[in-house]
């Protein structure tokens, strides 16, 4: 497939760049901030998004979607990075609403993805329980009771997790923490007895929020998918938010590389703009060619994953790596560059480095993705 | 007995009943520091009675002369003083810019009469002192400054403006640089002025940072006298002490983000992630950046003492300042980048009690800004290679 | 069925019938490329036999355009034919800077009697051409060449000389960078002359390089006459021609060092190094460099394809050919320094039949050259940032 | 203790330097190459080399040697370094006299030490056998036999074998291949029956060799020190080693920078040195800054094996890593910065970079250093 956006995706692209930067910029970012507002998203807004179809841009149609596919929802994220837009798009479309629609039975499809297209519904998968991303270690059990499970457990950094509906909880039901087999993934209600959620601010002013769940009772159909496959269904998903997220950290690191070589051409100094020194430029196109493999490997990816390429997991890793190394590079130059202006609140240079590195740690950062990069090249 | 242990015992003695048992518990964080002034700011009342009687001693500042209320001592008694202060886990009594940036300076550039003044009341800590050098739109460029000080006969009026002044708003004086000619190159003209920030025409506002909260300040003069007696150095001269003040500062931002004798980096990381099957931090590539970092820093710290023996062996390096600035700020904000990585997704959590309210990530945030204040690394770096190395320009 | 398919089958049945055996095992080194040109040089005597059926249907160049010898083919037709050929392991029929380089600017900017001159005998590898560009002194400031070319009436008279002339010693032609005017700006007064190697006061000399052989060579102009005809575009526009084909060389060199469907460097190193416990390269810096390293790769293949289709799409980069050349540059060397981090010391040997004669380590240094010829990385750099990024001169 | 040196260090430091300049530069390297030496260095260099003291510049006095310690012998590699001098410096008093030194019976000492102080007799390390340094891969054995023993295996990459005397080869008496432990360390002719040795000349131009052992016997007392400690003493002296590689290589990245910046000076283009161009400027700057820790670590290490200290092999792996992380990047730089004449033969520069590839290799590289130093701080 030829790695350029054709005529349909490059119209969606305007569209969402006019709209997100009317709407939600780092000005409405800033907002929500200051404000402290208790969702820590804007709902309008949101309703305004899945109106225009964003929430079900990669659900079939047949479940209320659009079905433009991930890389029209790739599309979008870049865009949303570019602009720092808060929303549930990551948690409820790009994570959720893909398990569902790759691991859940046709009654769960039918149920929740026309409710997640519409914005109505807000869905968000809660898997962390420690510092880092190490799916395999979960300890969060769900035991068979009856025709049901009975699920208890900790977990951490659930995006979203105290405005959302309904939770996709993953659990272990068979082996031991360290074991990368053996995880269910559960539809738990947020409201269900035994379940509490407590918000927590993260430095990009995004919701997180820690899940408790005890003995939290869910019947067999609440299972997404069959318990057999579902530690290979949650790499799945993985995969495809890791690349998601990529997706959004290059239009956040093009944001920032922009205002930054448009802050050198501006900026001057012992007489001359600071964009004139060689030493700033040499970094300067360092980064651009840096830039350049990032666009590359995240619309190859995205569109590998409408292809269902089968080596989407090596793609996966490969994109969030490089996106995070790069991102970790670009953000820290950002500032540099703009020096002691960078640093102030007052300047919006400093929300994407914020962003960035939160983007960079959810579900496995360079150092993660280049290892399991090197591991899945047997090597 | 050497006169030397002699003054070991009387030392421990002094110190055994003047320190404050408050004052033996480590700081737990900024609010513990105790800068003094005018309008002292206190987590506990013995702050200011351990700075005193540590200031009365001159020993606030042991090196200084005696003559200005300095401590007098010499640089092995110095030693022994810090020995045994850090044998019962004494703190520093006073934090101060007098004592770090002005002092020096004042001693070296100052007339009898400003010594006389100043200095007693840095030692004991009765002014806090605060620096004004960069200007808005100056930035590394810090000679083209623009505030203006005027001649008015026994008097200059000061106009202008002054920003990342650390904390400008509670500071008592304020050391200076002005422009008092505007005719020969940006590096003339420049003149040293000190002043009281409780004069007629100074107004102070907070910046805010990235990380959510700061020191740092803008600072507004407008028609502020101050009386002639208060130029330090000659009039036109004030860029030769601001360079030398500024390589004070290079050294200082340097040395931020050692670690304070707690548990290195990799061991946290040990804790939190665990080993692999081999016996080796269950992240790979981790593992070779921190060992990469951990292995920059000790020997980062062989050069800092390399360099300090060369000095005293009369080898000296000369530009050193430049390196320590360049490498000790890349190099911490390497160490808080890998911090990041260690603590994970949760470590970038900004609010909450669970999380320490967000102290890592602001901690982090702050760091960003070592490499720009007190000269840029791009300025560091052409400081090496035009003075060091010899580079044309 | 399609043209195209019946295009295919006639291209399969000619390679059958015309590819000799031994043009379908892989070339071992470089002594099994085949240049032509008038004394061609060869390891087997099929070569020249493939060469010139190849150059005689044109396929030795199928786009270029069937008046002048060329294999006039379509898009889609030459993608069949290289399909074709690779199904049958069939090698390049002839190496040529008059394919590469030369033939590209002749067919934009030469007369028509050039074209009908030179085209043919490029595309049937009669003559081999090299370039005259690079002189001594000059390095990445191209512009400054001094050779002179002296307006004779009839002929020019051309004096200098030029350095790192690939493959002097063995071409027949020459396409020269020459000045032809000193009196305006550096750029101007260029011309771009073509010459035969084999004309009265052509001396050239070959230079060895640090990997032990070298293509290069120093070429010496003395008193050469070069009739008027040969002057390619027009007089003092040469800059022109000289900036077109120095893209064209940028994106060949960036092409280097892409492995050639062997093993990749990392399954090496699991065969020389083993696993650890855990299923691990037994190196974990190592691996986690050749991870970087390979992931790199995979992204910069991603990137030319990428650029390559957005120009067919009309969403063209523009300079992306100084991106491709610093960043495969750089890429390329990094390869080679960890290919010596995978053979070890072993890797290092020089000479001697077990240690493969230094191939290794010869072709190693090899690549530090890759970032300095056809435009320094740090030339790149600066293209970029002023014409990409639009940063201020 | 002070990380200066004292005067007499100072002193030896001068004499080194000036001798070196004039008798062993990198002329004479040329000129050992072109010559296709047989012995691969001057035997007559190598002679007044030794009547100088530094043969046994190490060695103590008792023995026949200077007793300056290896804080003395790093200054002289520091400047052989700078000069590319070929000698066996590294081989014979490095590596072997400070096994015998540290490893041997008073008799193997008395037997030995005097005679590599004066330049007598040459001793080479026998360890290596695959590609890359990894001593507890060791698969040759010893076997014993009656008093003695038999060994047997094929080694490789062992610096002046042609031209040693003798070898000090590294055979497995216990365990397996793999196993750090059950190392022995045994001193044999290298014109002893079953011994052959085969040279082969290194990038660097330097002698290296193939040494196969067939059934070579050797007697009780040809053991260095006892079996039980071999694996320990290894160790001990390839710190050592590692710690005086890095002196050299120091000496040679501080010339080859030197020489960089003199042309940066000197060199025109586009009307201006090229050293005026801040993007080189920087470049050379942060070496600069690179060449500092360098130095720094240098000296600490040296200073600590005269010193006994405890934590050695720690600062060993620090000193190799670092500098050879350095090393790369300094050789690399001068080629880059000096152009288009610093890949040309004729010129001198492109010698640095190869003595500095090999000098790397041996022992470990940064890749072996940085994980031996991340497992000795126990992560």
């Amino acid at each position: 497939m030829a790695l350029v956006l054709n005529e349909e995706q490059l119209m969606l692209k305007d569209a969402a760049a006019g709209f997100l930067q009317e709407k939600a910029s780092v000005a409405a970012l800033r907002a929500l901030r200051d404000s402290r507002d208790e969702a820590g998203y804007s709902k309008e807004l949101w309703q305004e998004m899945a109106d225009m179809g964003w929430a079900g841009i990669a659900i079939p149609e047949a479940y209320g979607g659009l079905d433009y596919g991930y890389i029209g929802l790739g599309i979008v994220l870049e865009q949303m990075g570019r602009n720092l837009s808060v929303s549930p798009l990551q948690s409820s479309v790009l994570v959720a609403a893909t398990a569902i629609a790759l691991g859940g039975s046709e009654a769960q499809k039918q149920a929740l993805l026309p409710a997640i297209a519409s914005g109505e519904t807000i869905v968000t998968l809660a898997l962390q329980e420690g510092p880092h991303h190490a799916p395999h270690k979960t300890a969060a059990t769900a035991i068979a009771d009856g025709d049901g499970y009975v699920i208890s457990g900790r977990k951490v950094m659930v995006a979203d997790a105290h405005v959302a509906d309904k939770l996709i909880v993953v659990a272990r039901t068979a082996g031991e923490p360290g074991d990368a087999e053996g995880l269910g993934l559960f539809l738990v209600d947020r409201e269900a007895t035994g379940v509490s959620t407590e918000r927590v601010i993260m430095v990009d002013s995004r919701n997180s929020g820690t899940v408790t769940l005890d003995s939290v009772q869910v019947s067999a159909d609440q299972v997404l998918g069959s318990l057999d496959t579902g530690s290979a269904l949650l790499q799945q998903v993985l995969d495809i938010a890791n690349i998601g997220l990529s997706a959004e950290l290059l239009g956040l690191c093009l944001e920032s590389f922009e205002r930054t070589m448009e802050y050198l051409k501006d900026r001057k100094q012992f007489g001359a703009a600071i964009g004139t020194f060689q030493g700033l430029q040499h970094r300067a196109a360092e980064m651009y060619a840096d830039l350049e493999l990032a666009k590359s490997v995240v619309i190859r990816s995205l569109q590998a994953i409408d292809a269902g390429d089968d080596n989407l997991s090596l793609l996966a890793s490969a994109c969030k790596a490089k996106v995070s190394q790069v991102a970790a590079r670009v953000s820290n130059e950002a500032i540099q560059m703009h020096g002691g202006i960078g640093m102030t609140d007052e300047f919006d240079i400093g929300f994407f480095i914020k962003r960035a590195r939160v983007a960079q740690q959810t579900f496995g950062d360079h150092s993660y993705h280049l290892d399991r990069y090197a591991t899945l090249s047997a090597f | 007995m050497s006169e030397l242990e002699q003054f070991r015992l009387e030392t421990r003695e002094w110190l055994e009943a003047n320190c404050p048992a408050a004052m033996r518990v480590p700081e737990a964080g900024d609010d513990d520091q105790y800068w003094g002034g005018r309008n002292p700011e206190m987590s506990h009342p013995d702050q200011k009675v351990w700075s005193d009687r540590m200031g009365e001693k001159g020993w606030t500042t042991p090196e200084w002369p005696a003559e200005y209320g300095g401590g007098g001592l010499d640089k092995d008694e110095v030693k022994v003083l810090r020995q045994e202060m850090s044998r019962i886990g004494a703190r520093t009594p006073l934090h101060s810019f007098g004592i770090s940036m002005l002092g020096p300076a004042l001693l070296l550039y100052g007339t009898e009469a400003q010594k006389q003044e100043h200095i007693p009341k840095i030692v004991r800590g009765e002014i806090r002192w605060c620096q004004g050098y960069s200007e808005p739109g100056a930035g590394s460029d810090l000679a083209s400054l623009q505030t203006r000080a005027e001649d008015q006969g026994d008097h200059y009026l000061v106009n202008g403006s002054k920003v990342w002044t650390s904390y400008a708003d509670k500071a008592d004086w304020i050391f200076c640089l002005t422009r008092t000619d505007n005719t020969g190159t940006k590096h003339e003209g420049i003149s040293f002025l000190l002043f009281d920030m409780a004069s007629e025409g100074v107004t102070t506002k907070p910046i805010l940072l990235i990380s959510g909260y700061s020191p740092f300040c803008e600072t507004f003069f407008d028609d502020v006298k101050v009386p002639k007696a208060n130029l330090m150095g000659e009039e036109g001269k004030g860029w030769t002490i601001a360079k030398y003040l500024l390589t004070h500062e290079r050294a200082m931002i340097s040395g931020f983000g050692h670690s304070s004798g707690k548990k290195t980096l990799s061991q946290n990381a040990v804790e939190l992630i665990g080993m692999d099957a081999g016996g080796k931090l269950d992240d790979p590539v981790l593992r070779q950046n921190l060992a990469q970092l951990e292995l920059d820093a000790m020997v980062f710290g062989h050069t800092m003492s390399r360099v300090t023996d060369e000095a005293k062996a009369g080898q000296g390096l000369g530009e050193a300042a430049s390196i320590f600035k360049y490498y000790g700020t890349e190099l911490n904000k390497r160490r808080f980048e890998l911090m990041l990585s260690v603590y994970g997704e949760q470590g970038l959590a900004w609010e909450g009690d669970a999380y320490d309210n967000g102290k890592l990530p602001r901690a982090w945030l702050r760091t960003k800004a070592n490499s720009i204040e007190g000269g840029t690394s791009e300025i560091q770096l052409n400081i090496i290679a035009k003075r060091v190395l010899g580079l044309p320009s």
